[in-house]
C-alpha cells in the first residue's frame, strides 16, 4: 500500500539519500508564509555542509531558515529577495564573504523553478534583458523583442510546506502560504512535505499538488 | 508656488486613470495606497505577486492571518471574486501580459522609458524581488514618485539612467508630486502640471527635455 | 462592477472583435470531454473564414468541432490527434487539400499553449527530437541531451467550457474535461467561457483558472 | 513450440515487473490490460495523460460519466488517491521524469532502443498524441508487442526503424509473445524466452542479433 506518511521531520530526513554534502534543496515559502520550519530543523541537525539553498527569501530573525543558515551549512544561495525586514544572519553571512548569492527575478525563480519540474532544460524571457541580472546570459531575439535565456533549476531535495495532505501525498495549501510550494515539489528529486493536518483523502478536484510530486509527508500540527 | 501633491494626492491621482475592471499590481510602499482611493463605482482587481487576486485591505488587528500576506509580506485580507495561485500561474500573469496596470516606486526612471529602481548599490546583498518581471511584463507600468526630485537634489527623471536598471524603455507613465508626465517615442510629454508650478520651473526641475501636451491640465492639492 | 456574463453564446461572440477572418483560435476538449460546443456553435454562425485552429482532436461525428470544420471557415489546424474515430470531417477536409495540418506531440502543444500564456516565446524540449516532426526545427544540446526549440502558441480568441463560474470569470472543471481549457484560458486575447452553472463565488481555494484569463463567460447548462 | 503468450499472459507478465507504488502510464489499447493483472497486494497508480491520476476500471454501463475519460476517449473511474490536473501539469509529469514507468504499443523497436509507433505513412492525416512526449520523459519505456513478428512476416524488432520514429535510444524493455527482451548499450539482451522455444528460433523472428542473459527465464502461457 503506497503511505508516504512519516511520524516525524527527524524520521522523514533520517534516511533520505538525497540530503546529502554538496547538494541542491529548494525551500518554500514567501516570507513567513508558507516555509516548513520543522523539516528546516530536522535538515539543519543533519549538520551538512557545502548545500547550495533555492528560496525566495533569505530567513529572518534566528529562526527557520535564518537558523538554517546561521548553522554554516549553506555555501550558496538562490534567492529573489534576500534582504528582508530580519533578514541579520544572511547579511552577515553575505557581508563577511561566506556565502555566495545568486540573485534572480523572482518571476524567473518561478519558471526556472517550474521548467524545472516539467522536463524544460531553458527558456526565454523579456525579464531582466538590458539589465545587470541578465549580464552574461545568451540574449535572443523573437518577433523584435528581446529575451535572455534561461535555464531550469532542479535539485536533489524539496522542502515543502502544505495545509492538508494524505497517504498518497496529494497536497493542499492555505491562502498565499501556497507561493513557491507547488512548484518546489515538481523540480526535485526528493520531496518532502510537511503539513498542517493529513487527511484520508484529498478531493480529486481541489489536489494542488498531485502526490507523484510528493515522496514523504510528516503531519507538523498547525 | 502652491503645496506639493502629498502621496495621497498622487495616489488619488493614479486611482482615477486606471480603468474599471482593471487587474492592478500595485508595488510595495507609496504605490499601495493607490488601493484607497478607488473612485466610487469602479472596481479594480489588486493581484499580489505572492499568490493572490483581489488582495484587499489590511485586517483588523484581531483578524490577521499569517497565511494571507501581501508581497510585502504584510497582513492582507482577500475580497469576493480573489483566488490563490502558486507563484509560476502568479508570475504567468505577470509576464504574460496579463496584468493591466503595474505601478511602481522608482530611484530613475529615463526619457527612453529606462526605470531603474531595484538597487542603490553597496555592500548589502542585491534584492529584486518581482520588479523586473512587472516592468518587462504588464500591459502599462505607471511610477509613483512622492518627490520629483530626491534628498539630494537630483532629479529622478532623467536622460538616461546611472543607477543599475530594472528594465528597457518599459515606463509608460509617470506621476509625481509635481506632474504627470507621459513617456513615448520622444521622450517625457508633460500631461498635468502642479498648479501654480511654472514650465521651467518643472523642467529646472526634471533632468531631461520636457514637451508640455496641448490643454495640459492642472494638479492641486487636496485640503485634507 | 465587474461582470463577464453574457446571456447567451451568440451575445458572447457577436462584438468580439478578436474574432475575425484569419483569427487564430484555441478549441478547449480532449475528445468529447470539455468541448465548448455552444461557443463553437456561434462562432460557426459568425461565417468567418481563413481561421487556424488549435485543438488537441479535429472533432468527431457532424457536431461542434467537426461542424465547424465543415463549414469551410478554417484554413489550418494544429493538432497533436485529428484521427479519432469518427474524424470524418477533417479526414475528408485533410485528403482533399483543403486543410492545411501542423501535427504537435500533445504535450508540447500543451507547453506551447502553456508558454504563450505565460511569457515565454520559445524553449525547449526532449519530445520529438530525431523524428519527423522535429524536422526544420532548431536543435540545441543542454548536458549531454539533444532537445528541440519550440515557439510559443499566443491566439486571438479562446473558446473554453468549465464547470462553474462567477462573474469575475473565476472557474472550476468538471474531472477530465479540465485537459486544454484552464491553458488555453491563458493563451488568447479575449477568452470566452461556457460554463454549466454559474455561482456567485468560487471558493478561491479551488479556483483553477483565476478570472484574470477570462474576458467573457455564458453559462450553458449541463 | 509451445503455445505463444496471449496479451493477458503479456500484460500479467509486465504487471510483475511493475515497482509496487509506481506511476504508470498505460498506452492506448493492449498496454491497458496491465491494468487488469496487478499482482495481490501491490498498488500502482495509473496516470493518463489527458489529466488524471489514479485511473481506476471502466465504469458499469449505467455509471459512465462523460467528464471522465482515459487518453483513448473511454469512460474510465477515478481510484482513492487520484487527482485531476490540466495538460500542462499533466504532460510535466510526463516530461519532467516524474512517471516511473511508460508502457507503449510498437511498429517496430529497434536495437539502438529507437521506437516508431505513430505514422505508418499513408494518405491518412498523421496523428501522434502523447507518444513523442511519454518516450522522452517516462524513467522507463516499455514496449509490448502482441506479437514478435508482423502480419506480413516482418520482425518488429529491428537493427534501425524503417517506419517514422516516435524517439530515439529510449526503449529500455520490450515484452513479446515470445521473449522479454533488455536493450543495453549493445543491443538486445534476452531475459526471458518463451518456453519450448529455441535461441535459434526467436533469432530468426527478430531482425537484430540477440544476446541471452545468464540464467535466461522461461516464458510459459497460462492456462485460462
Amino acid at each position: 500500500m503506497i503511505d508516504k506518511r512519516y511520524t516525524s521531520a527527524a524520521a522523514a530526513v533520517a534516511d533520505c539519500e538525497d540530503l546529502r554534502d554538496g547538494a541542491v534543496i529548494l525551500i518554500g515559502g514567501f516570507g513567513d508564509a508558507g516555509v516548513p520550519e520543522r523539516l528546516i530543523d530536522a535538515v539543519r541537525e543533519r549538520g551538512l555542509s557545502d548545500l547550495t539553498i533555492v528560496s525566495n527569501n533569505a530567513g529572518s530573525g534566528d529562526y527557520g531558515l535564518a537558523r538554517l543558515l546561521a548553522s554554516g551549512c549553506a555555501a550558496r544561495m538562490v534567492c529573489s529577495f534576500p534582504r528582508s525586514s530580519g533578514s541579520v544572519v544572511f547579511e552577515e553571512l553575505y557581508e563577511a564573504g561566506r556565502i555566495e548569492l545568486e540573485i534572480v527575478p523572482q518571476g524567473t525563480l518561478a519558471e526556472r523553478i517550474r521548467a524545472g519540474g516539467a522536463g524544460v532544460p531553458a527558456f526565454y524571457t523579456a525579464t531582466g534583458y538590458g539589465t545587470p541580472l541578465a549580464e552574461g546570459k545568451e540574449t535572443r531575439e523573437f518577433d523584435g523583442r528581446h529575451y535572455v535565456m534561461e535555464r531550469a533549476i532542479r535539485a536533489d531535495v524539496a522542502l515543502i510546506h502544505a495545509a492538508t495532505g494524505d497517504r498518497f501525498g496529494n497536497l493542499t495549501y492555505a491562502k498565499t502560504a501556497r507561493n513557491f510550494n507547488p512548484i518546489m515539489a515538481m523540480a526535485a528529486r526528493t520531496t518532502l512535505a510537511e503539513v498542517r493536518t493529513t487527511v484520508d483523502m484529498v478531493d480529486p478536484e481541489v489536489v494542488v499538488t498531485p502526490g507523484i510530486f510528493v515522496d514523504r509527508i510528516v503531519e507538523v500540527g498547525a | 508656488m502652491t503645496a506639493r501633491l502629498s502621496a495621497a494626492d498622487i495616489a488619488r491621482r493614479v486611482a482615477q486613470d486606471v480603468p474599471d475592471g482593471a487587474y492592478v499590481n500595485l508595488g510595495i510602499g507609496m504605490p499601495m495606497k493607490v488601493a484607497d482611493h478607488i473612485p466610487p463605482g469602479r472596481e479594480f482587481v489588486l493581484h499580489s505577486e505572492n499568490g493572490l487576486l483581489g488582495m484587499g485591505p489590511a485586517p483588523a488587528p484581531d483578524a490577521v492571518d499569517p497565511d494571507l500576506t501581501n508581497a510585502g509580506k504584510q497582513p492582507v485580507t482577500i475580497v469576493p471574486g480573489g483566488a490563490y495561485f502558486h507563484q509560476a500561474d502568479s508570475f504567468a500573469m505577470i509576464r504574460g501580459g496579463h496584468i493591466d496596470v503595474s505601478i511602481l516606486g522608482a530611484y530613475q526612471v529615463a526619457a527612453n522609458g529606462d526605470i531603474a529602481n531595484w538597487s542603490l548599490g553597496g555592500s548589502k546583498p542585491p534584492a529584486v524581488g518581482g520588479a523586473m518581471d512587472l516592468v518587462a511584463g504588464a500591459r502599462r507600468v505607471w511610477v509613483m514618485l512622492s518627490s520629483h526630485v530626491a534628498k539630494d537634489g537630483a532629479s529622478k527623471l532623467v536622460e538616461r539612467c546611472s543607477l543599475p536598471l530594472t528594465g528597457l524603455a518599459c515606463v509608460d507613465r509617470i506621476y509625481s508630486d509635481l506632474a504627470v508626465i507621459e513617456i513615448d517615442a520622444d521622450g517625457f510629454l508633460v500631461t498635468d502640471i502642479l498648479d501654480g508650478l511654472g514650465e521651467n520651473e518643472l523642467a529646472a526641475q526634471t533632468g531631461a527635455p520636457l514637451r508640455f501636451a496641448p490643454g495640459c491640465r492642472r494638479l492641486r492639492a487636496e485640503l485634507t
